[in-house]
């Protein structure tokens, strides 16, 4: 173990796997010579060379489509979106090439790809630059998509992507790259896809959070604490496949739960969630499920207006309490 | 760098064309050309579903240009491809069996005719999203460079590909990294119901090719030794050093954009149509191969006798092909590792 | 009122709108001279000329883009994409310039513009292009989604979208450009974006679909009424704004709901409503909101596979028994 | 079709320059640049957020294409659009109130450096997206059109703009249907840390034009008077039926990619920066002024002097105004009507 940053955790990572595989190559906008725009690829055209290390212009289906082309011959790409924002001009190659490759050929020509990027709100970039993008990926058949919360997590689950025989969207975080945290160093050590995190115990009330929003979660959390109020918070780290049963074992504990998301909420991960969970765990739940989401808007610039479309912990206690029906309203 | 204007050579050069070679390049323009017709019966019966695109017409483009590459090239193509697919060797019997949506079908009867991939002879797919294979062709390119191999790609397209971002997005990369990567347009002047003066302002496609400092050139897509020259020579460019290039085949389908325009009346007029049979591929190469010497109308003959029961055949198998069993819906979403 | 079908009434309501305001325009592949992939726009080039009924090359996102500058200087924008599946190609600008641009001016850029084609599943087309598209789009803060249903509703929202001040994405469906209905002939019929129509009144369970899935809960509606058992359908009609009040209205007298939808319903619109009903419900619901949704998987080319795909008449009554409790499994 | 080499005339026409003229020249690149200057003292401050991307040496595109037009022709622009939305004659207070987040800005702060629209003067917006706020320029050139009006659209991005497919299909949309867009590429030589020749396979950039049969040339980009010359000519042609133009100006930024990037020093030699900054555009123009005796000394501090002023009133006007309301954030997500 080490102490590192997330960025630094997906920077190991990246080395490891492209020191194990000569196929594994990082392709995108600013990669090599600038060490990627927010250097998660510091150091790699240096110790790889241009070969594997590979600047493109800004042409980002192009890319993606370079990248598609290339693991159906034999590679296996990494491809940085400098930021998801720029992963809607290469959707119609995620969903349509890269997504039904496997499934269209008969299972002949499988894609494996990672596509990986930071995406989700910022700080003051706007509407076009600050925005939730798993819900464009979540949904697509042949799709895997990972969101990783902790320098750990990015690490494992970044070298359990590239090791995956298919597309795999990987979305980062820019608020998260310089938080630090544990990391194993053996280059063995990877995350399988699909299994949740329980980030604290509780036994009143499930809390479902990844990214920011399970670090603001656990603020809530020990927030709470002082009032009695136990709270569970599981972390899904990868989005597709869910890892329900996680969720669901907690649920079947705490019997309340609150979802949170930073994107719009509608339709989202939070919307899928708690349908899921009702849908299963009917009868266990004693409150319903409650969506704690960014306000619909696009992201606006203004400082304090940016700070109120993000949820903040003071919902998210709100809602905690809510489903605790200690919010002053009295039980259902 | 090769530039060339659109002139095109009286007739195409005949060195190193021999009865073998004069063989096979008419024993495969026939073979796409009958199995096509046999698609469009299959499809009349309502054996194949879906959207069914003929090539019939541009046989030399696929034919020609294969008979220029080694097998272990590779080639993709957009949902116009069983011509590509056949050329490239594979079976007629599983291709007919995919369009039929059958077990036995290449990839199983997933994918149909607008998809059929074939592994086993570097056939990276047919693709239905106009434009979005030129990227992943530039894409195999890049994989032979890493490799440090000597394949070459052949990347067929439309000419409704060209106003596409995709189009400029994946020469520039190709050009921009030295790959391997030989762009055929596939010019037959409509896309759907678009003709190229309604769709580009440039309407010599080869120029595009200037745009990216990449050898260009236009052929005449009729005739099949002109583009097995053509693309020979971009080919050995390819080889040597990645030098990527975009050839421009001018061809014309004989048919409607698909199964469900037949006629294909509305944006051309039957006196073009009529005009351009006039110049169909097949016929131009076998009246050439009888002229030459190359095959006797005997050996015509028995190529065409041959094909057609190798196209029955092909039908008669795909029929007694079962339909993929119910659990098919679920297996390949995800290649379990 | 007047029989017609559905392609009919989307022709006459463009026609009434031209007509109406010079300001209207249709652009897209093939709308013009060929009159259109699937005939919707047959007639107008002849009538309004190459002006007002602009062919396009396959540019998706060029004159998608271009739509929305001309919507950004004063013209109405009717975008074809020949199918829904192309509009990937062109999300970029729906999601980053049209549906954001009213936003990030301070309201001084609106976007008076319609995109509108088929989408879902068509008869074996497979997976690039049978696919349910309205998955990419209700998420995002600032569009507006219609899915008609019947030649009415085609007629009457397609004149409200023309109208409306800003982006709205209209996706009708190759498989009911040719049923017929009952549309009013007035030129100022219009049906407002936002309302859900109840199609079927029933009292023991809500079932919740639009377009092709409709047709087939009202099948199942049908046959599940030889069984005593009454099912109410309610169609939304718009799905972004949802007309939840409707929903719910429904739901607090039958006590039970089904959401059917083609989609593959990871995050789709069953997971959305399912999750509001439970919310904004709960103490009213006697069963969880099942969903019944398409097969999570590309979409196959065989017509058995692509059979089983999408959810059939079968697995709708399945669902509305299982709700109902009589499914042979006792109650929860 | 006038397609000319880029060969910079030694220096740029000077005819019916008059002092009127050169004031106003003058006063808008200064202007600009004091303005960025004072932007980016905010952004240290931390009183502005997010992305800031200064035009510092660049000022004389924007400065010369719009004196080339009225007041009634659109521009557009990307993310580095604060030269050309004061170019266009926006309020320097509502500007930097708009970098400010404060409720006085152009877009009541919700849109920030990379947003400012200005209805008011035709100014059609900031884009952070490379490449596609292109299309949206044709879409104003085919209002135009429709409309029969005489207006033209600036459409101003970046080289690295070139190689995303939005600007192949806005130029060829837009050459196809011969609309009144001028393409006005500030090919500043580097797309945040790519040179040109690391991301286009033709670095010629003016010569994409001719791919769409477009007039396209290239012009110094630090020359005002040169650029104002070329896009009068461009402008010429587009108001009289529309032809659409590809200026290529070449310029430099002096500073960084944004102020993220402060020194800009990763991806060119501190040299380069050195030379280039030799021909800042407002002292060339300073220069020249002065020797043709359009300006006097005099006049040019009292110039500058001006400029100082105004800008610092922006500077207290932005800092006073209020944040917007928190009801704000729900407001303008849809016009009601
Ligand atoms: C991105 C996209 N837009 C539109 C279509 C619908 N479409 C299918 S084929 C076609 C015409 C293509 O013409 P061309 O590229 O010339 O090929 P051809 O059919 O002539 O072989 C169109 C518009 C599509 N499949 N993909
Ligand atoms: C589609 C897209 N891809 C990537 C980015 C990130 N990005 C912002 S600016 C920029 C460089 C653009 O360079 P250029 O067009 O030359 O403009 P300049 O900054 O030099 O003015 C990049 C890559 C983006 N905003 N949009
Ligand atoms: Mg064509
Ligand atoms: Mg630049």
């Amino acid at each position: 173990m080490a102490v590192m940053t997330y960025r630094e955790a997906l920077n190991l990572a990246l080395r490891e796997e492209m020191k194990r595989d000569d196929r594994v190559f990082v392709i995108g906008e600013e990669v090599g010579l600038y060490e990627g725009a927010y250097k998660v690829t510091q150091g790699l055209l240096k110790e790889f060379g241009p070969r594997r290390i590979v600047d493109t212009p800004i042409a980002e289906s192009g890319f993606t489509g370079v990248g598609i082309g290339a693991a159906m011959t034999g590679l296996r790409p990494v491809v940085e979106m400098m930021t998801f924002n720029f992963a809607l001009l290469a959707l119609d190659q995620i969903v349509n090439s890269a997504a039904k490759m496997n499934y269209m050929s008969g299972g002949q020509f499988n894609v494996p790809i990672v596509i990986r990027g930071p995406g989700g709100p910022a700080h003051q970039l706007a509407a076009q630059h600050s925005q939730s993008m798993e819900v464009y990926f979540y949904h697509v058949p042949g799709l895997k998509v990972v969101r990783p919360s902790t320098p750990m997590d990015a690490k494992g689950l970044l070298k359990s992507a590239i090791r995956d025989d298919n597309p795999v969207i990987f979305i980062e975080s820019e608020t998260l790259y310089n938080i630090k945290g544990e990391v194993p160093e053996d280059p063995d050590f990877v995350i399988p896809l699909g299994q949740a995190a329980v980030r604290r115990e509780g036994a009143d009330v499930t809390v479902v959070a990844y990214m920011g929003m399970m670090y603001r979660a656990m603020e809530a959390a020990e927030e709470l604490e002082k009032d009695g109020i136990s709270v569970e918070i599981v972390d899904p780290r990868t989005l597709m496949p869910m890892d329900t049963e996680t969720i669901l074992a907690s649920v079947r504990k705490t019997h309340r739960v609150v979802v949170v998301e930073a994107g719009a909420g509608f339709a989202g991960m939070g919307s899928e969630i708690a349908a899921e969970i009702q849908e299963a765990a009917f009868d266990d739940l004693d409150a319903p499920v409650e969506r704690v989401t960014g306000v619909p808007a696009p992201m606006p610039y203004a400082r304090n207006l940016e700070k109120a479309k993000t949820p903040s912990k003071e919902r998210i206690v709100e809602a905690i309490r809510r489903v605790c029906y200690q919010d002053g309203n009295g039980s259902h | 760098m090769a530039q060339k204007t659109a002139i095109f050579q009286k007739s195409a050069p005949a060195a190193g064309i021999d009865p073998k070679l004069a063989r096979a390049l008419y024993a495969d323009m026939v073979l796409i050309r009958r199995f096509e017709e046999k698609a469009a019966e299959g499809y009349a019966l309502g054996k194949i579903g879906g959207f069914l695109h003929l090539y019939i017409g541009e046989e030399a483009v696929a034919v020609g240009a294969t008979s220029a590459m080694r097998p272990d090239d590779y080639a993709i193509a957009a949902y116009r491809e069983h011509g590509h697919c056949l050329a490239k060797g594979s079976d007629p019997k599983r291709v007919m069996a995919e369009l039929y949506g059958r077990i036995d079908g290449l990839s199983k009867g997933k994918g149909g005719s607008m998809h059929l991939f074939d592994k086993s002879v570097n056939f990276l797919g047919g693709h239905a999203i106009v434009g979005a294979h030129l990227p992943l062709a530039t894409g195999a390119g890049f994989s032979i460079k890493y490799r440090g191999g000597d394949q070459v790609v052949a990347c067929y397209f439309g000419d409704g590909a060209v106003p596409e971002g995709e189009f400029h997005e994946a020469m520039n990369l190709a050009a921009l990294w030295k790959l391997p990567v030989i762009f055929i347009c596939e010019n037959n002047r409509y896309a759907m119901g678009t003709s190229l003066e309604r769709a580009l302002a440039e309407t010599e496609i080869w120029k595009f090719g200037r745009a990216y400092n990449m050898p260009s050139e236009a052929v005449d897509g009729m005739d099949v030794l002109a583009i097995r020259d053509v693309i020979g020579q971009a080919v050995a460019r390819a080889r040597v050093d990645g030098t990527p290039s975009l050839i421009e085949a001018r061809t014309y389908r004989f048919r409607g954009h698909s199964m469900r325009d037949p006629a294909g009346a509305v944006y051309r007029t039957k006196e073009e149509v009529e005009r351009e049979k006039l110049r169909d591929p097949i016929a131009l190469f076998r009246d050439r191969a009888l002229k030459a010497g190359w095959l006797s109308e005997d050996d015509l003959r028995s190529i065409e006798k041959d094909v057609a029961d190798r196209v029955d055949e092909a039908v008669a198998f795909a029929d007694a092909s079962p339909e993929p069993p119910i659990e098919e819906l679920l297996t390949d979403i995800f290649k379990e590792s």
